[in-house]
């Protein structure tokens, strides 16, 4: 209380002290604080001669990744929710309904990222945006607009995520498929040019995964508690909340191997009877509090992941992606692009992922589909230096790390002149979306 | 503070054995025996309505927590609820149980069902409620706020040193309950 | 905290067009206006750390990823471990028939009860703890990575240098690059990389090639015979924790370097001038700079919730506190030229004349001495309902007009401020200037009583 | 909204000399080893363990209905020793709350049914959300919100956290009143 008379009575000399401090340069400061500093003089040293670092941020749909450049990994990995201001309830900064409401959540996750994880300025930083070929061109307008106007950021480099994953293996042609939550992108890249005819995609991904897992719990799964066992679901939906059906895929499922794949298509896709699945894994009780108990049972555990390789009407699944992308190539391109296969995107880390892709792969260059057009019996794979969900990230952070960065990134003053962000920048997806149309 | 309550002077059925610490400002209802060198502290409530509550040596039980037979509903034809020796009943927990082992810590707050059984060694960390009828393994923690579970490598410690300086302090300030039996031969207590 | 008292009935219109509560709110003492945290640039001002309190430079923060060297996190639960100490005992050197007992540290989680022994990291002999740091075991492979690309970056850079002198025309250069046709565009466009790429083969090969792979493991049998371990599998969050490792199995998760918090100042947009800066001491709850409204600007809040009927004229009571030691002259009016469509759900009929308020004196607000202000102030007892100390109750005329909902009001409210910056000090002989602020208020006062007989008592 | 007048029955409550409205309903145990400053209210049912260690509560504080004050131990290689427990001004512990801190500093708001674990230290202009689990050792700075179990830090509450939380005991003070002295 007293502390806060004693305020307002030197408030007036205060004030006066402030205007000179903050008059002062960087270097005026060191000084002013040396004492506190005097033992860290070295790193002082260091600072000066680093610039300050650029800040990397790959928003995605269910998972940002963020960190500074020139890092092997990013400093963090948060989602991609914020609360929203007006519903106070948590929400996917992707679920907007207009672009004041996602500029508002924007805010709210970059300022997340800057000053709860990187504790940098953002005042005049350069920043590296990872994003994919589909972002749609208000989220990526908007995004420029919280960077420059909020945080007064002093430049921003919007980078293909698909682009950047190249970076990470020294290589600049591969067929990279990105598999993260909410669709199965694969664009084939050829000496660090995308070859726009042969990009491919699916709303199949991560978040396929879940819904599938949900559905089968409501139709099928029960709940356990002091009062009642093996409720329905269905009875009480509320119990199932998202966290928990991403934890059971996460600590639950995997991708089971081809040919039990193939007999589980063959009874829940064309018919078959159920005593051709193969015997299911073990039921897992899966405890959702202290008083409430969730059977998982070993079918949703195997099955969930089917989605992603089951061929719908089309005949399309996340597998004949990568080879019809391959029938859009030129053929001269198309051996080399089959022996750099790169899989990104977290869901590319559910176990099993990799060999069933693999077995996938192989029966289908047998049909004579593909076998006639393509030629190629066998793809070949990277692995990146990372783990999956990052590898976008660590392009950025490698880009961001490079003297070349300024002449390719857009500055502040340049945005701010023109008050959008340049054709040139959203002129392909504007156009990858004309092209899609078409091809409906 | 310590005003002599009339509550568990009369109760015919409280034993309480030499050695045990039991404050006189608690209640204790019905057919409870209190083994030595354990200490209950003020505000405590134990229940033995529906059925006896043995508590063991070497347990500590304080302020607001709720011990409760509720083996049966009706009174007195419930299942003897025994706790074992060196258990930490901390401030608020509820418990319930069928059974409680020994070493266990069930810390403030903490809620233990009617149909749980704990063993040796397990914690319910604070603010959990288990309800579901099972018996914890030993060693189990429970913790956070969706009761998520873990075996830890050692049991907690024991709390030797803790009720050697209560016994000490409290009667201090405390008007404690009069010990009326001998502690249950047996091998002398070490932890 | 800061809804205890449902602050967020009573907002002020920040200049940026955004309603806050005065607490979230700053008044730059240069521009005289009212700034939100989106109208200020937030700039960090000392990393610390939040368990050991300690200040950490930010050079050095920058060095150590923002995380303490002293204290780390539980990798399980996330809580701060605590430092445990246990004698070991082991045989002496001189002479194996005895023993020596050496003090050794361990580190637990006081929640979870998670140990570092859980992971079979072996006990540490000195308290601070020379805890194994993981490596990521790409480093290697991407720093050359980074080394190559830098030098390609270098020559890129400088062939661009020379383009530059050369043509004189690198504005021009530029534009053609991005700004070409459109079927040039997308290869252009999409290829802002490709030059990097590409020249990489000029380069000479120092970088070993990336190596491919057509063959994987199938999933090991378990999976389709045991149950998933639950207690064993670590969760996303648990990965995502450490992003360069993000173990799959709990028996892999090492300790976690705290991460820091920070202490930030704001900075008003326009004027660039400090508008809240914290004390360098991360325990101390002083401030170097604190400009918050709530210090400068007059508070409006509601007496008592009132019952509403719509039509009908409502008295309500709200008080006025002033924040400054002086006294201060308040008037209200109403705002006709613009009107906010969701603020206008009644009809407000204003005190007409100023309101007086005198300043804050500490003691006298705490003890509440009911003297008879009043007559000092020469109240008039329809408007003025009471006056105590610093503070005082009047009445409005609310009439909702709307017939249910919530009962908004929006308002204009002047007050006195003494300008105390050093210009406007040296301007004015010494003396500080007084001028009139203007705040936009807009107030929530509760909803309208549904259709009902037996609550039409106005 | 200013807070609005709570009531309680002037026999249930006893007022000292320097001001404190203490209940005769709450429980202080050893209460030559408790001070209270002045001004602060400790309501029906608390619980203030004087016994184990001192306790010293600051003034304009609020102690509501049902919560534990208790110092908290620490086993060391000879003994068990309790700590003193210290409590700032103006700091308001809501119902059902269990506090087994070291130190809670001035201007602390602590929710309803929160259990601020043993040898915890909360600093000055601090919250703790309602329902949350602080477990033992926590540190709490200034300006910081924790809310969940484990109590993790949420938010940063606003520069004028002082002034709020002053703000809202004063007047809470103020508006405790005794009910018409009859009853």
């Amino acid at each position: 209380m007293t502390y806060c008379k004693l305020l307002a009575a030197h408030s007036y000399n205060q004030v006066q002290a402030k205007t000179e401090f903050e008059d002062f340069t960087q270097a005026d400061k060191r000084s002013l604080y040396g004492d506190q500093l005097g033992s860290m003089s070295f790193l002082e040293g260091l600072s000066i001669v680093d610039e300050p670092k650029i800040i990397i941020v790959d928003i995605g749909a269910a998972y940002t990744k963020c960190g500074l450049a020139g890092e092997t990994g990013p400093r963090c990995i948060i989602a991609s929710q914020v609360r929203n201001p007006r519903t106070k309830e948590v929400d996917n900064i992707w679920n907007y309904s207009n672009t004041s409401e996602l500029y508002e959540s924007l805010k709210e996750l970059v300022y997340a990222l800057i000053f709860k994880h990187l504790l940098v300025t953002p005042k005049d930083r350069r920043v590296v945006v990872v994003e994919s070929l589909l972002c749609p061109s208000e989220f990526r307008e908007t995004l420029a607009r919280v960077l420059f106007k909020q945080f007064e950021v002093g430049s921003v480099l919007f980078a293909s995520s698909h682009l950047l994953s190249l970076l990470t293996l020294g290589t600049n042609t591969g067929l990279v498929m990105d598999i993260g939550f909410k669709e199965t992108l694969v664009v084939p890249i050829y000496e660090g040019i995308p070859i726009m005819k042969g990009w491919q995609s699916l709303p199949v991904a991560g978040k396929a995964i879940e819904s599938r897992i949900k559905t089968q719990l409501m139709e099928h799964g029960t709940v356990s508690t002091s009062e009642q066992k093996f409720e329905a679901v269905s009875s009480v939906p509320e119990s199932i909340t998202d966290d928990v059906i991403e934890d059971i895929k996460v600590r639950c499922c995997f991708v089971t191997d081809f040919s039990r794949g193939q007999q589980i298509q063959e009874v829940t896709m064309r018919g078959g009877h159920a005593n051709k699945l193969p015997p299911p894994p073990p039921d897992i009780d899966y405890p959702l509090d202290g008083g409430s108990i969730l059977n998982v049972s070993g079918r949703i555990r195997e099955h969930s992941c089917e989605v992603l390789f089951e061929q719908d009407n089309e005949e399309i699944s996340i597998a004949t992606l990568l080879l019809e992308a391959l029938v859009k190539c030129p053929i001269d391109t198309r051996r080399v692009l089959s022996s750099s296969v790169v899989i990104i995107g977290g869901t590319a880390m559910m176990p099993g992922f990799y060999h069933r892709l693999n077995c996938e792969l192989i029966e289908l260059l047998r049909k004579p589909h593909y076998a006639n057009q393509l030629g190629v019996k066998q793809f070949r794979f990277y692995r990146p230096p990372t783990k999956e969900n990052y590898t976008a990230w660590l392009g950025g952070a490698l880009t961001g790390a490079l003297e070349t960065l300024p002449s390719k990134s857009l500055s502040r003053d340049a945005y701010l002149q023109r008050g959008k962000l340049p054709d040139w920048c959203c002129v392909d997806s504007d156009d990858l979306c004309e092209e899609k149309r078409h091809k409906l | 503070m310590a005003s002599k309550k009339a509550g568990g002077t009369t109760n015919p059925n409280l034993k309480i054995a030499a050695g045990a610490m039991v404050c006189e400002d608690c209640e204790l209802i019905g057919d409870i025996t209190i083994g030595s060198r354990t200490v209950i502290h003020p505000k405590a409530r134990i229940v033995a309505e529906s059925g006896p509550v043995v508590i063991g040596e070497y347990n500590i039980i304080e302020e607001l927590v709720t011990i409760t037979n509720s083996s049966s509903t009706e009174s007195g034809n419930g299942k003897v609820l025994i706790i074992g020796n060196n258990n930490v009943f901390e401030v608020g927990a509820n418990v319930q149980a069928v059974r409680v082992g020994d070493h266990n810590v069930i810390e403030s707050k903490a809620h233990v069902g009617p149909k749980v059984e704990i063993g040796t060694g397990c914690i319910v960390g604070a603010g959990c409620q288990i309800t579901m009828a099972e018996q914890l393994a030993d060693y189990t923690v429970i913790y956070g706020g969706k009761c998520e579970r873990r075996i830890q490598r050692e049991r907690p410690p024991a709390q030797t040193l803790q009720i050697d300086f209560l016994t000490k302090i409290l009667p201090n300030y405390h008007y404690l309950k009069k010990p009326n039996t001998q502690p249950a031969s047996r091998t002398a207590v070490k932890k | 905290m800061a809804t205890y008292a449902d602050l967020e009935l009573v907002k002020y219109l920040c200049c940026c067009k955004k309603k806050f509560s005065v607490c979230r709110l700053y008044l730059c003492k240069y521009c005289l206006q009212l700034r939100c945290t989106d109208c200020t640039q937030h700039e960090v001002d000392t990393p610390y750390c939040p368990h050991c309190l300690e200040n950490m430079p930010s050079g050095e923060a920058k060095l150590k990823k923002n995380r303490c060297s002293n204290c780390f996190d539980c990798p399980v639960c996330g809580h701060t471990l605590v430092t445990r100490s246990t004698s070991h005992t082991s045989p002496s050197p001189d002479d194996p028939t005895k023993t020596i007992a050496k003090k050794m540290y361990y580190m637990a989680c006081g929640f979870c009860r998670w140990t570092t022994r859980d992971v079979g990291l072996p006990d540490q002999s000195v308290a601070s703890g020379s805890w194994p740091i993981l490596q990521n075991p790409h480093e290697q492979r991407i720093s050359s990575l980074l080394e190559n690309y830098k030098i390609m970056a270098q020559i890129e850079k400088a062939e661009h240098e020379r383009k530059k002198y050369v043509s004189r025309r690198s504005h021009l250069y530029r534009q053609d690059k991005y700004g070409g046709s459109a079927a040039g565009l997308r290869r252009k466009g999409m290829s802002t990389f490709s030059s990097m790429s590409s020249t990489e083969s000029k380069v000479p090969g120092e970088l070993e090639p990336s190596v491919t792979v057509d063959s994987f493991e199938p999933l090991p049998n378990e999976y389709f015979t045991e149950p998933a371990a639950l207690v064993k599998t670590t969760k996303l969050a648990h990965r995502h924790s450490v992003p360069e490792f993000q173990p799959t199995e709990i028996s892999k998760l090492h300790p976690i370097h705290k991460h820091l918090l920070m202490r930030k100042s704001l900075r008003c947009k326009e004027c660039e001038h400090n508008v809240s800066k914290a004390d360098f001491n991360p325990s101390s709850i002083k401030f170097k700079i604190q400009l918050t409204a709530q210090h400068h600007v007059p508070e409006i809040r509601i007496l008592t919730p009132s019952t509403f009927t719509m039509n009908k004229e409502t008295i309500v009571t709200l008080t006025l506190s002033n924040p400054s030691v002086f006294g201060m002259t308040v008037s209200l009016h109403p705002i006709e030229d613009e009107s906010d469509t969701d603020y206008c759900s009644a009809k407000v009929e204003l005190p007409k004349k100023e309101l007086l308020l005198a300043g804050r004196d500490e003691p006298s607000m705490q003890m509440y001495d009911d003297s008879s202000q009043a007559d000092e102030f020469k109240d008039d007892p329809k408007v003025i309902v009471f006056r105590k100390g610093n503070k005082i109750g009047f009445v409005v005329k609310v009439t909702p007009v709307v017939n249910e909902g919530d009962v908004k009001i929006q308002f204009m409210m002047k007050h006195e401020f003494r300008n105390t910056t050093a210009a406007a000090l040296q301007s004015e002989s010494k003396e500080p200037e007084i001028v009139w602020l203007e705040h936009k208020v807009y107030m929530n006062l509760g909803p309208i009583a549904k259709k009902d007989p037996n609550v039409s008592q106005a | 909204m200013e807070l609005q007048d709570e009531f309680y029955n002037t026999s249930q409550y006893i007022e000292t000399a320097s001001g404190n409205k203490v209940s005769r309903q709450s429980v202080l145990c050893g209460s030559q080893n408790i001070v209270i400053n002045g001004k602060t209210i400790v309501m029906t049912g608390c619980v203030i363990r004087g016994d184990l260690a001192n306790v010293r509560i600051g003034r304009h504080c609020i102690i509501s209905k049902n919560a534990v004050i208790r110092p908290a131990f620490k086993r060391f290689s000879k003994g068990v020793a309790f700590f003193p427990l210290h409590i700032g001004d103006h700091v308001l512990i809501e119902e059902d709350s269990i506090v087994n801190a070291a130190q809670v500093g001035s201007f602390v708001h602590i929710g309803k049914n929160c259990v601020i674990g043993r040898r915890s230290v909360l600093k000055d202009c601090c919250a703790i959300a309602d329902n949350t689990i602080l477990p033992p050792e926590t540190v709490v700075p200034p300006f910081t919100l924790c809310t969940g179990s484990p109590g993790k830090i949420t938010s940063e509450l606003p520069d004028c956290t002082q002034d709020l939380m002053t703000d809202i005991t004063v007047n809470y003070y103020h508006h405790f009143r005794p009910h018409g002295k009859g009853k």
